[in-house]
Parts: C-alpha cells; structure tokens; sequence
C-alpha cells in the first residue's frame, strides 16, 4: 500500500480499539485530507471523532491540549509543516511543557502530523523541513518515516505515547519511494518491498534506528526522503557505505549511530532542512563528542541551503544523490 | 441538577449540499438592490450595525443600476470594468489549460469572483497598497500590470521578475501597490493595518487595504488586524472575500454560529458591511466610500464580499469530491460577467453580443510567441514542471 | 480628492488619568442593581445583545440584593463567600509581605478582584474545570485547595507539589479542576474550549472555563477560543477579567475603539455579558446561569467582570509609575468584601463588626510553625530567593 | 551607565537622527518599559513614535513588517524572549523571508529586541534562551550583546540594518555583570569599564567577534552572560584559555573562531540554552568541519539541560563557572 494508506490505516486502527482517539484538521473530516490521509474516518467513526476545523493551527493545537487534559488523545493534522508556526506557541510553550511544568498533574498525549519536505514544486511555503525547530523543544518527541510500513508502525506508536508527538510525514513519499533522480518515472509503492505494510496494530517503537544497508567504509545519516537520496548515491559511488534511516530523531538510536561510526571511522550526514543549526548540527556534535578518537575525517553535511526553499531551482536546493556522491567521495578521501 | 442533564454532544456544521445532492440557497437572503442605504462616510460604526447583516447591492435583476451607491461610475469606466473583468478571466483560462498541459506547476483561478478585486482597484488611488491573498489578481489587471510579466511569473522563466522564488501567482509589486502575497494565510491582513499606521504616522494620505478569504478568518492574524486596526485607527479597508468554500471546508466552519463575518467587526468597533460581490457597481461603490473614510482619518472598514468560488480551489483541486457540481449554477448572486454586461446592455451602452476582447499588454498571441508557448525557457531560471507524483491541494 | 485631503495621524488611547491627575470615572456607566432581566438559559444570543453593554449588578448601593439574579444564594453560602474573599485577601497579604522580605521570589495578589473567581467558584460542579490565568486563585480557595499546598507552592519547598519547577502561584490541581497555570497570555483559553469539546464528544455532563485578564483579550488566542467554541457549540464560559489595567497598560489599548469587551462575542454568535465583578452575588449569579446554559447544551459564554485590580500587577510591579495612587479609591463599583460584608448586614445576617477570620488549612499560625516561617526549608527543593538584581515586571 | 541606560540612549540617538524610527510594544510607551529600557522615548518624541501596543506579539511583529513596508524601521520590544512564540509565523514565514521571496521588491528593516537568558528566577516563562530558534531561519540576523558598550553599538549597527535583526538582551546583565556566582554582591556596571558608553552614533558591526581574553591552551566560545561565566572559570581554573565573546551569532565571525581553535587545538562552548539543536551544536560543527585536524581533544558543550528553565533549581540549570570549570579540565586532559 501506499504511504498514505498505511497513515489511514494507523488512524482506522487506533480508532477502533480506543475510542478516546479523535482526529480532526483542517480539510480532514468530510475530504478526508488534502493528502486524502484521513479519507474515510468520518463516515465510518462518525463527525465527532472525525472532523474539519477552522482555519487556525493555534487553534487546532490548543483544543488538542485541552482535550488531551480531559482525557481523549487527539492526532491532529496541520496541513503543511510550513503552516505549523502559528501554532509554535502552544506546542512549544504548552504541549511539550504541561507534564513537567505541573508535574505530571496534567498530561498531554497528542500526535501532530504534517507533510513535510520538499520535491514536490511547491516552493517555499509547501516544502518546508522544521524537525530541528521541534528537536530543540525539550518535552516533544519528533518522529520521520521513510516508507509505509514504518509509517502505520510508528503512527500506532506515537499515538500510544503519553507524551506529544511531532509526526513529520515526507511527502514527496506518500506515492512511493523518491531518490533525487526527478527525471525518472515514479516507482508506486505497491511495487516496492516496505509496501508490504504488515496487519494488525504492531507499533514500531519510537528511538530506534533502522540500518538500511550494512557497510564498512563510511556511515551515512539520514532519514524520510533523503534515506532513497544516500541509498542512491551509494549504488553510484560504489562505495561500501552504511546507510542508516533514524526514525526516531527525538529519541534518539545515538547507539546504533556510535556503533556504526567506530566501525567506519567515517560519516556523512543529509537532511533537506537548511544547514545552520539543522539537525544535523546537533547529529554531527553528537558524533563528534561520542566517536572523536574514532574519525578518520571531518564529519561531512549535506543539507539544504540557507535559503527559502525555491520554485523553479528545486533541484539545485534539493541535497541530491549528485551532491551526496561528491561528499561521499570527499569523506573518502580525507 | 446533574441528574437530569442530557449527555453532551458536539456540533459539527455541515454545508447544505453535499456531491449528489440538490443545492439549495432558499436560507440565503438576498435584500434588493438598492435597499442599503449609502451613509456618510464618517458615520459611527454603532449607526451602521445592520449594514453587515444586510448586502449593499446595485445591480438589479434587470441590470438596472438603482439606489444611493448607484452613480458613479461613466459607462467609459463601467465597459473598462467589464475588459478587466473578461481579461482576467480569459487569463485564468488559459493559464488553468497551461498547467494542464505540464508548462507550470500550479495556477488558482478566480472563476466568478472576478468583480472582487477587478472593482476594487479602481476605487484606490496610485501610492495606496493592497495586501492581497493569492486570489486578488484583479487588483494588477485593473491598475495596468503588465499580463506578459504576470505569465513570466507563473512559468518561472527568465524574465519573472521573482526569479523563480515564489509559486506560481505569488506576485510582487509595489509599484502597482500590490505586496508580495505569502503563501501563509493570515499573515498579510496584519501586515496591512502596520502600513496604514505608518501612513498615519508619517502624516501621509494614503490608505492600505488587507485581503482574507472566508476559511482564514479563523486564523489568529484576523484578530491582530481587527485589534490593532481598531485601537489605532487605521487607515485601513479590510475585505473579507466569502467565497463560501475554504478548499474542501465551507464556510460555516469558520464563521461558526454568527450570521455573517462582517458581523465580526463589531466586536471591535470597526464600520462592517457586506456587499454584493458578484456587483461590479457595488464593490466600486462601496470600496470608494470605505477608502475615503480610511483617507478622511474615520479609521478602518471591515468589508465581506459576498461571492462564490465557481473553480476548483486551485489547480491541485477537483471540487466535485465534496460538493455538488450544481452549485455553481445554483448561486443566486450570478456571474459578475453576465450582470455587468447585462447592465451595460439594460443601459444602452452596449450591444447585445458586446463581450470585449480581454485587454492586456501584449496580447496573448504575442505573449505565447515571446516564451516559446510555455516550452522551457533557456534562460536561467527554469520552468517549473508540474509536480505530478504528488496529489494533494496546494 | 486627495489636495483636499488632510494628513493622518495615528490615533494613540489614553487613559483618562495619569499620576498627579484626579480620577474621574463619570464616564463610566454604572446601571442600576437589579435592572438587567435574567434571560431563560437557552436564550438566543441575538435576543441578549444589551447584556453585553449593561453590566448585571444585584447588591444595590444600600447593600440589599435586588432584581431577577438576586436570592440564588442561603446566607451560609453568602456567608462563606465572604470567609472566601476575606482568606484570600489576608493570604495575599501575607505572600506579599513574604515576597517583601526575601521568603520567596514572586507573588501577585488578588486585591479588589476577590469576588471574582471566589463567587465562579460556587457556581460549578465536581469534575468541571478551569483554565485560569495568574490571578484566580479564589477558584482554589472557594473550593477547599488546602491553603498549606498552595504556600509549599510560593515556597518552592520539599512540599510543593510542582517539585519547585514553576513560578510562585502557577498552581496545578485536576483534582480541584484548576488547570496548570501557564506564564504565557492567552494559551489557556482555547485550551478549556478543547477540554469542553472533549466533554461534548464523550457525551458527558461536564464543563469548562476559560479565564482571560482584559489585556490579553488582544492575544490571538482569543480569536482562537471564540472561533472553536461558536463553531461547535462547545460547552464553556469564558470569563475575561477586566480589571482596567494590563500591567501599565490601561485597558483602552487592547479594547480600541468598542465599548466593551463582552461585545466581542456578538462577532461570534456567542451569548455575551458584563457582570458587575465587585459584587458576589452577581458574579455567582450570573456563573450559574453561564454554566447551566453550556451544561445544557446551548452552547458558550462570554462574560466581562468589571473590576478593578487595586495593587500592583505583581510584586515586581509599582503602579504609581503609571497611574493615579487615588484612583483605586475612585474606582466606583466599591469593594467586594465591603459590598459583601454590608450586605449581610442590612439583610440582618451578620453583626456591624462582622469580617470573618480566615479560614484554611491550617490556619495561618500552623503553617507558619511548620515551614519554619518560610525560611529556607532544609528538603530535595530550595527556597527561590528574590531576584534584587533585576527591577522590571514579570 | 548600566545595559538598560545603553539601549534607551541607542534608541534616543536612532529616534534623533532618522524620524523614520518608531518603537513600540507592550508597556513601551508611558511606562517605558517593563525594563525601563525606551523610559522617557515617547516624552522625547510624541506618541506617535514610541507607543504602548496591544499584548498581541504577532500583530507587534505583523504590524512592523507592514510598517517597514512602507518605509519606516521599527524598533519592537517583546517582554520576554519567552513570549515571542506567537510572533514566530510573522517572524520565520514573514519578515525573514520577505525580500528573498519578492526579489528585493519589498523588504523589512525591523529590529525585535527581547529580554532573554535566565539567573533572575523567572522560571520557565521568564528565563528562557531561544537563540537556536531564530539562527535556523535563513533570512534573520542574531545578535545578542554582553555590556552596555556593545548594546549600544550593536543596537545602532541593528536598526541600520535594512533586513530583519533579533536582538537579544540578557537581562541577567542588565544592571551589572554576572559569572553565575549567585551569592556574590552585584557589582554595577558603572564601576566596570564596559560601562563606560561611548557618546555618539558610533556602531559595533554585526558579525565581528569580540576576544575577551587571549590565551595559548583552549579556546571558549560563549555570548551574552555566558561571557562572565567563561571569564570566572578561567580565573577559578588557571587555564590560559583564549574567551570570545560571539556578539552577533548570524552573521556569525567564523575567521576568529577558526584562527582561535587553530591556534588552541581546544574548544568548549557554553550557552545557557537546552543543549540539543542548541546553537552549541552549529558552532560545534562549525569548528569540526573547519579545525578537525587541529583539534587534540573533543570539543566539549557546557549548557543549560534539556528540560524547561526551571523555578527553584535555577542554579543547577544555569551553566556556572563549575561546570564550565569541570569542562575546561576535561578537555586539557583528553
Ligand atoms: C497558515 C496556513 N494554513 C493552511 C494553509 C493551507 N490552505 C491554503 S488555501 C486554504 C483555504 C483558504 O480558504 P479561504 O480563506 O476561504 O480562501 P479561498 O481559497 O476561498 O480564496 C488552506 C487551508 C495555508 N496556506 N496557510
Ligand atoms: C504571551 C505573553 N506576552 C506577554 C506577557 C507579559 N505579561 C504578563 S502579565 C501581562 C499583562 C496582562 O494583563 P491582563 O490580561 O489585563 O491581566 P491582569 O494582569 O490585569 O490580570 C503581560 C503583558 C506574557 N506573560 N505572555
Ligand atoms: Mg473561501
Ligand atoms: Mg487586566
């Protein structure tokens, strides 16, 4: 199945065995989604655990609180990632602060999706990548898949967590698995093994890393999109890389991350957010601090640029495999 | 007296008229044209209550011109307004067919909204600014921008003047006082009250104006506009365009248990008032009267044009997934089109088959011949191709 | 037009008094006790539009309790309520003198606005819940919060039960429905909008409140809290605070250029009115009637208490910086206590000398004994001292 | 004169020399702030152009962008650094992006000044350090000043500016410096020679760095308070440390750090913020990727933790001269 229908299917789940899960969002109840993410909820769990809102993230974030405080869980949607700023108060301030600030009196057990990322000519206000602007907020999880199998799995999770969760869902994989190469046909997911989304209501456990290729020469970071980007960049490079696909960037697998990097002495790591103070800052430090004596050459990053994700120069803004390669071979040679 | 209350249960506002269903705008009250009598322009917000819950409209049936806000506008004036109207909606069309065809990657529409903003700039005079959300176009096709450098925007090609930064119709210019539209919703409609104080402030004369659609009313930054706006006294016209759709969402959603969003601005002690948004005269006639109170110094209008969203939300956007595909025909307030050119004809001033050849400069035979037909530009900035892995509502 | 046109200016509020000025409220209107009808609970917004510019008073200037809010409460309860208030003053002097003497960091008393949160307080039931600001702290007290955890609170002691990570009086009880209060403005009243959805989507009976000061009115979370609660007829009274002052701030910056701020609501459909906020058998009054209209199901209200904040905003905060020392006195709805007190009085149910000792548990001298009279207490968490260093508000 | 006197004679000389110089904020007016910071602006210059505002952070922020639109520069005070969340979107989707987005057509010459940092047990909405959340917006400029010289300077070089600038002021500095050591007296800035302003409209660029203290063994790089705190450490430890003051973290004065560490072999770095995504993270890669094969130890992070700012445990959050002290030992020896 899709990326999409497996996000569907997590929800369709969850609803049925809890009925304290509520979605809503905007476009979500009647339309089920833009992304058609929540398609056929509202009819089969009726208009009050399904439902459209107003126009107003603050808002959507702020009842998700208020009716986590009650007692329901809410997965709630925000449309684009991009659109998820006014609602930055009350997640930041509120959500991810409720348990310690009255400690533990009140909880907040919500799930905050939103499409993110670009590759999708949507320019700067449908592309964006935030996950550092929430992985800096101490009190909120941050959870990216890269294929529907993860995605269903990682869905029941957060939705099971007692805390918040910022469910980053890269949409330029909701169709199928997407590495750069934008002249190539798509490849649907239906024809791809991590298609093959399991029954049932597994959780995938949030904090744990997923190696996605074993390989002895160098580690490569990544996660949602850029997991296909490294994947095929290595296939052109040819060189013995591993490739690890984080999941979870809050909580964080740092041991499958320092197992890997003293093994291969070398990293590389790429994400589609904008370089300064990007996650990737925070990954390299945490490479630096805990595989110093292993490293064998300056840790590399392969990022976004310091810009507003452009229209029409996408492609040049986008870390492709072309711009991955050139840093894998670089690592190499250092 | 817990025991005897009833479980609680949540409203959820559902539309009238949902796909497969028969529309049916029966509720809708509509007053005459010409019953909304036109009030001095320093009049006490208080003494214009009803105003936002009643429809300024000039337009008759017959396309009579009629009423207090009748008047004022030379039928010169009036066949320009009709160009403008039938330009832009020729321009849709064709920008609507070149995404089909993969020339650019998004465009948005403003299928029978068209008086809207094409009425409104002509009230404005030159040196005041629109804040404009991306259905505005109006307010450039009817102050003289040019279409070609509109076109070069939309395909992102070497001569948009964006240089390939912005979605497509994201347009920038402040020499035809028309600010940079953001794709956040919201965001603008404050930022419009911030340049009408600094016009105050400077002691100038001129006046903004701020856009919205009915759906994002609901955003927070509606309430920082209307706050600010009110305490300050700006010299600002603040639209809300009531498309009656929100993507997928109807209006009640936003607008909630009130009976209408104009009504929202009493609250704040703002003049609020509705008019007839498919009337080309009556947006004119109220736009007019509103800048000049701004300009006067009697502070901020809240405006709510009463329209409808014929197209689809934009291009990424099939409408007939959530509502009827009748309804379009069914809206009672017409096409702005039909009723401008009807009244024109009523009037004697045109003929029966006088729809104008849209304006623009240049025409669109030129302007297809310059770029190639929206073939990739060799230029430097790219043409945009459409995003077709992904399907969802931009 | 435009050569005819005068430069604008920007239109600056000013309260109507400033240190060294004499007070002069004759502006302000005070309707008579007792001459605002109680509507039926499931009353029609629109048919209560005047609430919103009456204000509902019951103890009229000789104390006696008059009109259709009067007699819903037993002289034990009337006599409680006045315990409440009087415990609440007494301990915010007594935190106040605390703070003043380095026991603990911060404090902000309730001085003038007693009758507020301690008559709501009466009006709900087991299980609903508030979502109070910084100064409320009467729902607590009416509603037997032990006193002694809200000072191991202040104290930040072994036995606070926050473990010492909030600011003095951020208090945090579900159990007596009192949510965690947050520092920042505003956030909470959306919040209790959602808890009363939740409500609604259970099918239960329970209700919430929202609380809000007149300056933070302005914050987009109001708009946010207005929009969700019309839209889905959530379950919840909203309650803003008007004590006139936000900080230096007087409360004609946030509520610009209408004539109050319970007309806000009339923008949303929402039933709307002002209460006399000085007089606990208003407040109570007209709490009970709020709440059995959401409990009901007819849906959200909004109610302007109109108070005055007699202290200062916190214990960083002088007011004589910014307005009259005499105008606390002026302030002509009188004092909740005194009104209280003269009341009992008249209606023959208490003596002429009749202020209660405070109630609490303990009593005043036990806690002292037991936290060591708010010296550093020797537990897992410090006494916060006072930050000299800095001067400004928090 | 102390910071506070700094700032307001920055505002007075700016509002003097341009009328297109306006301030505003929540009690900036009459009052003069709750810091005192634009006392006795609006006596000065009419209620025009200094004015209390309506507590509505976004429409604060929102309005100055319109106003900088039409050509004016705003000078805009937010409380508390801790309350600029509900600006965020008008800030990261409006001002920061502004003139890349219309190429230059419109632009926002804006200075948001906030009072930030903890040490005055405000708690967790009156403390907090959110630096990281502003240097990850491409499009906006990060200063934040240590004393009253380079507040002024700095706040003159900000409202020059013609693109966005946050500028934040630690509060714990506002009347004197202060090293974390608690029980010590405060000692007024007017008997230090920091305090010692400059008349006139002299600027201190952005993007120039300040060395506090030259020193041969490691480098420290710190900003705002955490100056004092580096200084006292050195002195407590005897290490002959190089101290840098950052000043200005976008743009940031990457040649000094680089010369500095080059020259050390050592860094440590010290904020008061949360540590993950911290803007210790991009310095930490900063210097990683530019001095990997000078550094002889792991570069070491000292900040506050990853929990809100908290009430009474103030002093085990603040990251004072001991843990820093523990810090600059550990990385001599490694
Ligand atoms: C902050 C934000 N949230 C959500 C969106 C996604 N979005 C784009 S248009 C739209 C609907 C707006 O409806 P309305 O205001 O009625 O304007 P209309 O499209 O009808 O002109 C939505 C939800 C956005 N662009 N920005
Ligand atoms: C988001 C936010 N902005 C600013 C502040 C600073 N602040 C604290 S209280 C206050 C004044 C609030 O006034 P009002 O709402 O009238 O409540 P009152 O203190 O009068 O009860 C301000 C500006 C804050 N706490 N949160
Ligand atoms: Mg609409
Ligand atoms: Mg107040």
């Amino acid at each position: 199945m899709t990326m999409i229908e497996a996000i569907r299917e997590a929800h369709d789940v969850a609803m049925a065995a809890d009925d304290k899960v509520v979605v809503y969002g905007e476009d979500v109840g009647f339309f089920g989604g833009v992304f058609r993410c929540t398609a056929g909820l509202q009819e089969k769990y009726g208009k009050s655990r399904c439902f459209d809102a107003p126009i107003n993230e603050s808002g959507i974030v702020g009842t998700a609180i208020g009716m986590a405080a009650y007692g329901l869980k809410p997965v709630i949607e925000i449309q684009f990632a991009d659109y998820v700023y006014p609602a930055y108060d009350q997640i930041v301030s509120e959500a991810a602060r409720l348990r310690h600030r009255s400690n533990g009196d009140f909880t907040c057990p919500i799930v905050i999706r939103m499409p993110t990322g670009g590759g999708i000519f949507g320019g700067q206000t449908h592309s964006q990548s935030p996950e550092a602007l929430f992985t800096h907020v101490s009190g909120l999880k941050v959870v990216m898949p890269s294929n529907p199998a993860d995605a269903k799995g990682l869905l029941l999770a957060s939705i099971a967590d007692p805390d918040p969760v910022i469910f980053l869902e890269p949409k330029r994989l909701y169709n199928g698995p997407f590495d750069g190469h934008h002249d190539k046909p798509l490849v649907s997911w239906k024809k791809h093994p991590l298609g093959d989304v399991p029954d049932g209501s597994d959780a995938v456990p949030l904090g744990k890393a997923k190696i996605r290729r074993e390989g002895a020469d160098l580690t490569i970071l990544a996660y949602g999109t850029m997991v296909y980007v490294a994947e095929a960049a290595v296939a052109e490079t040819g060189i013995d890389a591993e490739v690890i696909d984080l999941r979870s960037l809050m909580p964080l697998d740092l041991e499958t991350i320092v197992a890997s990097v003293q093994k291969t002495g070398r990293c590389v790591i790429v994400h589609e957010a904008t370089r300064t103070c990007g996650f990737g800052a925070e990954l390299m430090s945490l490479v630096q601090e805990s595989c110093f004596y292993h490293l064998e050459a300056p840790i590399i990053r392969v990022t976004g640029w310091d810009t507003p994700y452009p229209h029409a120069q996408e492609w040049e803004y986008f870390p492709g495999p072309a711009r991955l390669g050139e840093a894998l071979n670089k690592v190499m040679e250092d | 007296m817990t025991d005897e209350i009833e479980p609680l249960s949540l409203n959820v506002p559902e539309p009238g008229c949902r796909p497969g269903d028969t529309p049916d705008f029966s509720d809708f009250e509509i007053p005459r044209a010409g019953a909304v009598p036109r009030p001095p322009v320093d009049a006490d917000p208080d003494s214009i209550r009803d105003m936002a819950f009643s429809i300024v409209r000039v337009l008759n049936k017959e396309g009579e011109a009629v009423g207090d806000w009748a008047g004022a506008l030379s039928t010169d004036e009036l066949r320009e307004g009709l160009r403008h109207m039938v330009t832009l909606r020729t321009f849709d069309a064709r920008m609507q067919t070149a995404q089909r065809q993969g020339k650019t990657s998004f465009y948005m529409q403003h299928l029978g909204e068209e008086a809207v903003s094409c009425a409104f700039a002509r009230a404005l005079e030159d040196g005041d600014m629109n804040f404009p959300t991306y259905r505005q176009a109006g307010l450039l096709v009817a102050s003289g921008y040019p279409m070609l450098t509109m076109m070069n925007q939309i395909y992102s090609n070497a001569h948009d003047p964006l240089h390939g930064r912005q979605l497509p119709i994201m347009y920038s210019s402040k020499e035809h006082g028309f600010f940079s539209i953001s794709g956040n919703l919201g965001t603008q409609f404050v930022q419009s009250v911030g340049w009408a104080m600094a016009s105050a402030i400077s002691g100038d004369t001129k006046i903004a104006t701020g856009w919205i659609g009915d759906g994002s009313t609901a955003e927070s930054d509606f309430h920082a506009a209307m706050v600010f706006a009110s305490t300050y006294k700006a010299p600002v016209v603040l639209n809300i365009v009531n498309n009656q759709w929100a993507i997928s969402t109807f209006q009640g959603i936003a607008r909630g248990g009130v009976g209408t969003f104009a009504a929202r601005g009493h609250g704040f002690g703002i003049a609020s008032l509705r008019v007839d948004g498919n009337d080309y005269l009556a947006v004119h006639a109220v736009a007019k009267w509103a800048a000049e109170r701004a300009r006067r110094g009697f502070g901020p209008t809240l405006i709510e044009h009463v329209t409808y969203r014929a197209g689809g939300h934009s291009t990424s956007d099939d409408p007939s997934a959530y509502r009827s595909r009748r309804e379009a025909a069914a809206w009672p307030l017409g096409d702005p089109i039909e009723r401008l050119k009807q009244h024109l004809i009523t009037s004697g001033n045109g003929r029966r088959t006088a729809t104008p050849r849209p304006s623009g400069d240049p025409g669109f035979g030129d302007f297809c011949a310059e770029t190639g037909r929206g073939r990739r530009h060799p230029g430097r900035w790219r043409c945009a191709q459409p995003a077709r892995h992904v399907r969802g509502c931009l």
